[in-house]
């Protein structure tokens, strides 16, 4: 029994809401059962452009949450980046029409199996899969910090209901238009000393984690990262969305991110030979 | 289910079905056996394999184009060995055919592979992918440079003997196609996988620069389907004997259907898993249903059927 | 409007913008005319021209293929001497600048062409097209045969003598397009004008023939712009002197920049004509807007901007 | 000044309505002004597939009626068969959807200058130009005779007001499904020999146009027919469209069916030599 993508299925699914948030779209859409097998860190794989669409690839989106128990199925909340055009083609699709997708795709989120205490940290829509994870973290008991940060405060996305699940969330903008002018990063340094962090869980652009990663590495804080590479198929069979990784046997290897991450042990990955020749 | 026979020959081997995974878009199978059943198609063509293990190019390694893409992998792989004890006792035991594709970086290397994979047993055929860099000339593509070619299905016919079927794979980026297809077949291959990526760049205009690491890369998908047509009418024309392995671009029925009556006697996709994991077993019974429609009742009736003109042109 | 200098050179002749028609996507610009004014362009190429009148190829002669499509002409058109009689005057009546595009059968019908048009006043470069079956070598494409080329090329730069600047327009269809290239500049071409379409061929699933009456035709369109920018890109670094003028599936603004940071002084806009009249103007006007954005002041300094790795890769 | 397409525009044109009928799709569309200038005969040039559509032509529809007076300003008539890809995508654009709209271009029929007695040839969609031709010949004071067929019922299309200004109006189907069984060119060579017809008019496949030809060819009768060619422009500038045609003068031609037709004099074209070499 293959045990990549074990539960993957490509289904048609419907768009049940599509609502503008800041510079982003909150897509919801109706995956049936498929939604009971999404975990926090998974992420799904859409068409784009319709039956004469010259974009021949899928594109990527990290599940934000899953809801079960809805009316009409199991749904999926997805929030998406209008940015080129496979992602603009998906933000104007209203609620009704009909999306090809795969899902569920990749690694999840390693939950602690102790009640812990944890920083959550999001770089623009990468706070998109951090409020489903947070929801599990917290029923689990562990303590959740999230820090999100973004160049301007339209992209920032953080939800009312989602910060019911974490204990203090803290917002920095590069441009001081929400939150705290800064950077994300700028206090985690002092989180880790000051607090008792088993693990940062991460999601945002590749420099962001790279930056976590140089605070994490050495200490005893664990870092999960949900990484962002470019894909073509999002299911391992392309080999183009390859990340340079150390395993803990010291073997050097280019690893699939989309079926050995997008959750990565951030320790894992040899980032400064990200793009640079092996 | 329409009755159609859908069995087809690459040389001396046979195969219940017509469609085949494309080298380097199904990576060692398993990726796909999540989405359907690998025996259930013509076979799984692996992804060129080299002596060693290699890393491959660093990223970004892919640029979507106009209906279709770029790809700059460099041959990232496992090594035969490991190739030989992981990846084919996996595809065995899924009952799926076996081709498997060899690269290298010169003629004695390719021929080590044939070696390699003389004794094993249950591989249907071997595809030789020589659009690779020949490291002992300048670095220029095998399959651009007619000599080369030869000397590289030569030195793998010589070591694998007589039985295994050997696919030479050609590259279209070449003046005169058909002129190295010719000497390929005379250097003792039995068929012929056509074609591969076509070269070709993308320049990101945020960086203004080449998109890909590695500057240039594969040209791939719908885009690249009429080039792969042409390919596969002018070999046939030229080569009525010797079957073809079409691809480049094939994303429907209808596609593979346009290959078959070119002249290809089976079809491989690549790129179309891609933008659906299902593609395969789709084109598949696509084909079936087109094949039935049209009033053949088998797929070799089919093979070459567009130049029945001239065939007819001579009574 | 942004004030960015959009002037640009190819040889000794000056336009005043960089985006030109494409030689046979424009006919004889009257066509194009009810839609923008012909001098607000970089220039017209007109299409390729002979020296008697042809009918060209029986229909059809196109098909539509994945974000590109086919054509087959066969250089239909009037002759040399209706051109310069009724083409000619009516263009320079627009106050276009013209760039005149030939073609021939044998060398020497490219040196009559080129003798034709020697005293014609109002032309600012002629574009040689060398991708025509040669009569006297069993039809192989001039520009498909270094030699053939560099004789075509040679040919018209002794008959015109050393004021028109020459263009010299290559196939992508070659194993080495850097060799060619370097012949025809060293036989006396002053730019080069890249690509011409790639060689194609679809077959209508309905009849199971070839759809185009010729069967073969050439790819154009966006599908074969990352063949294009690579051909740029690739002959730019062998050749930085030479200008270039590029094309291939050029369709936006963001296009016309990519084949010129590529490497390109000017783009000719062909297919993307046909799916919109306007297409010229609208991607000179986002080309002048994305040059600004980018910080650029004239069009020059983005020439080749792509390369500038290699350039401080000595520092 | 140019007198190619002298009137026609680039616009951007929102559809009015979208009916099926028959097998057909009758599509009204908001052209504004540009209506004033369309005459019958006259086609029009519509991007097809969106933004990120892999098809890179337009596809030419006939004008089938434009009504000036319209309140949203002036429309169009398309009748469109969901063929292939560009045609299917057309049909399913709704109300208030965009197109890219190049309109009018082409010739335009011939209106006779006396109220001559004439007979409108259709053949499938080809009908579609015959009933705004036959209101301008009426108005002429021509007695307007109409033969329409398809193969079979639904792919007739006869509106019941286009019948109006018709003085009779006859069906043949080759299955017999409605009207006559048959082809509508069966009764052509009777209706010319026994009636004082001028001129026929007609529209539809190319074997039907030639088959007219083979009946008025050395008659007085003119044949005025709007060809149908593969075009990949529209406007004159590929010539991919090409008819063979002989000029009074005996000059052999290959002449641009977009530009220098779609309505040409039947009598012109070379029709045992399309497709042909010359
Ligand atoms: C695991 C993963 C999760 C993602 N989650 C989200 C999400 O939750 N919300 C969201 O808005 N976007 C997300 N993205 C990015 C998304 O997949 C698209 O790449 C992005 O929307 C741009 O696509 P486009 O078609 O608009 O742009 P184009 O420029 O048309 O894209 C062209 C190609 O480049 C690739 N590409 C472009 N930008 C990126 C990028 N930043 N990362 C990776 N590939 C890229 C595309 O996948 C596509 O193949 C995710 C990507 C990955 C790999
Ligand atoms: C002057 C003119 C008037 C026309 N009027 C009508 C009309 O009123 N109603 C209508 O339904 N159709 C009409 N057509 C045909 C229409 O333009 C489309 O070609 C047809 O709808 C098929 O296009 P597609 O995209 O669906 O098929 P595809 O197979 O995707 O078309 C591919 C290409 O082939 C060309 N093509 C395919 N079939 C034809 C054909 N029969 N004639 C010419 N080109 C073809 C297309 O234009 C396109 O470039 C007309 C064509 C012309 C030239
Ligand atoms: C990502 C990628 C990797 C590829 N790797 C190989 C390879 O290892 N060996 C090979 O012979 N061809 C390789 N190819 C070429 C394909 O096998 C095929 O010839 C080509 O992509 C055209 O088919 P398609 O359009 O269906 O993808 C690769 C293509 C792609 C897109
Ligand atoms: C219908 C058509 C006719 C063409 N005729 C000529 C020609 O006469 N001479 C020539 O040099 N190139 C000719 N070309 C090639 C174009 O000039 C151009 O090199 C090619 O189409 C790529 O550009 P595009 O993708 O912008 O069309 C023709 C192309 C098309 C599509
Ligand atoms: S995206 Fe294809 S292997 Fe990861
Ligand atoms: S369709 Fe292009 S010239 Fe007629």
């Amino acid at each position: 029994m293959s045990a990549i993508n074990r539960n993957a299925q490509q289904i048609a699914a419907a768009v049940v809401s599509n609502k503008r948030v800041g510079q982003y779209h909150q897509l919801i859409v109706n995956i049936g059962d498929a939604a009971n097998h999404c975990k926090p860190g998974n992420f799904v794989a859409i068409n784009v452009g319709g039956d004469t669409s010259r974009m021949v690839l899928r594109r990527a989106f990290a599940i934000s949450r899953v809801s079960a128990n809805s009316i009409s199925g199991g749904t999926m909340e997805l929030i998406v980046a209008p940015y080129g055009q496979g992602s603009s083609w998906l933000c104007s699709q209203n609620e009704g029409a009909m999306l090809d997708v795969v899902v569920p795709l990749g690694t999840a989120f390693g939950i602690p199996t102790e009640p812990v205490q944890v920083l959550l940290v999001g770089g623009g829509y990468g706070s998109a899969p951090l409020f489903g994870l947070a929801e599990v973290l917290n029923a689990r008991g562990c303590r959740v910090d999230m820090l999100l940060g973004a160049s301007t405060a339209s992209k920032i996305y953080a939800p009312m209901e989602g910060k019911r699940s974490v204990n203090s969330l803290r917002i920095y903008t590069e441009d001081g238009s929400m939150g705290q002018a800064g950077r994300v990063t700028d206090p985690i340094k002092a989180l880790i000393d000051d607090m008792n962090i088993a693990v940062i869980y991460s999601c945002g652009p590749m420099a962001m984690l790279s930056a976590i990663d140089s605070l994490t590495r050495g200490t005893d804080v664990i870092h999960q990262c949900a990484v962002e590479e470019s894909m073509a198929c999002g299911i391992g069979i392309c080999m183009t969305c390859v990340l340079p990784t150390m395993g803990s046997d010291g073997v050097i290897s280019m690893l699939r991110s989309c079926i050995d991450g997008p959750v990565m042990d951030g320790e894992t990955v040899l980032w400064d030979k990200v793009g640079k020749a092996l | 289910m329409s009755s159609v026979d859908l069995s087809t020959t690459l040389g001396n081997a046979w195969f219940p079905a017509p469609i085949f995974t494309a080298s380097g878009c199904a990576s060692s199978g398993r990726e796909l056996s999540q989405f359907f059943e690998l025996h259930s198609i013509g076979g799984v063509v692996t992804k060129s394999v080299m002596s060693k293990a290699r890393h491959g190019r660093p990223t970004p390694r892919m640029a979507e184009t106009p209906s279709g893409m770029l790809n700059s992998i460099g041959l990232q792989g496992p090594g035969i060995d490991a190739f030989l004890e992981k990846d084919i006792p996996f595809l065995l035991e899924k009952k799926a055919r076996i081709i498997v594709s060899i690269a290298g970086e010169t003629v004695e290397e390719y021929s080590t592979l044939a070696r390699k994979l003389r004794g094993v047993s249950g591989i249907s055929a071997i595809e030789v992918n020589i659009s690779c860099p020949n490291v002992e000339n300048r670095g220029l593509v095998f399959a651009c440079d007619p000599e080369a070619s030869r000397r590289v299905i030569d030195g793998v016919r010589r070591t694998i003997g007589g039985e295994l079927p050997i696919i030479a794979k050609l590259s279209p980026d070449v003046t005169d196609l058909v002129h190295i297809a010719k000497g390929v077949v005379e250097a003792g291959a039995d068929a012929l996988a056509l074609i591969n990526t076509v070269l070709g760049m993308v320049i990101n205009v945020e960086t203004m620069r080449p998109q890909l690491a590695n500057k240039t890369g594969g040209l791939s998908g719908p885009a690249i389907r009429p080039i792969a047509v042409r390919a596969i009418y002018q070999v046939h024309a030229a080569l009525p004997k010797v079957p073809i392995l079409g691809m480049g671009g094939v994303a429907s029925g209808r596609d593979a259907f346009e290959m078959i009556i070119a002249g290809a006697s089976g079809v491989s996709v690549g790129t179309a898993s891609f933008g659906n994991p299902n593609a395969i077993p789709v084109i598949q019974n696509e084909l079936r249903d087109l094949l039935a429609a049209k009033g053949f009742s088998s797929l070799r009736e089919a093979i070459g059927y567009a130049h029945r003109i001239e065939v007819s042109d001579g009574e």
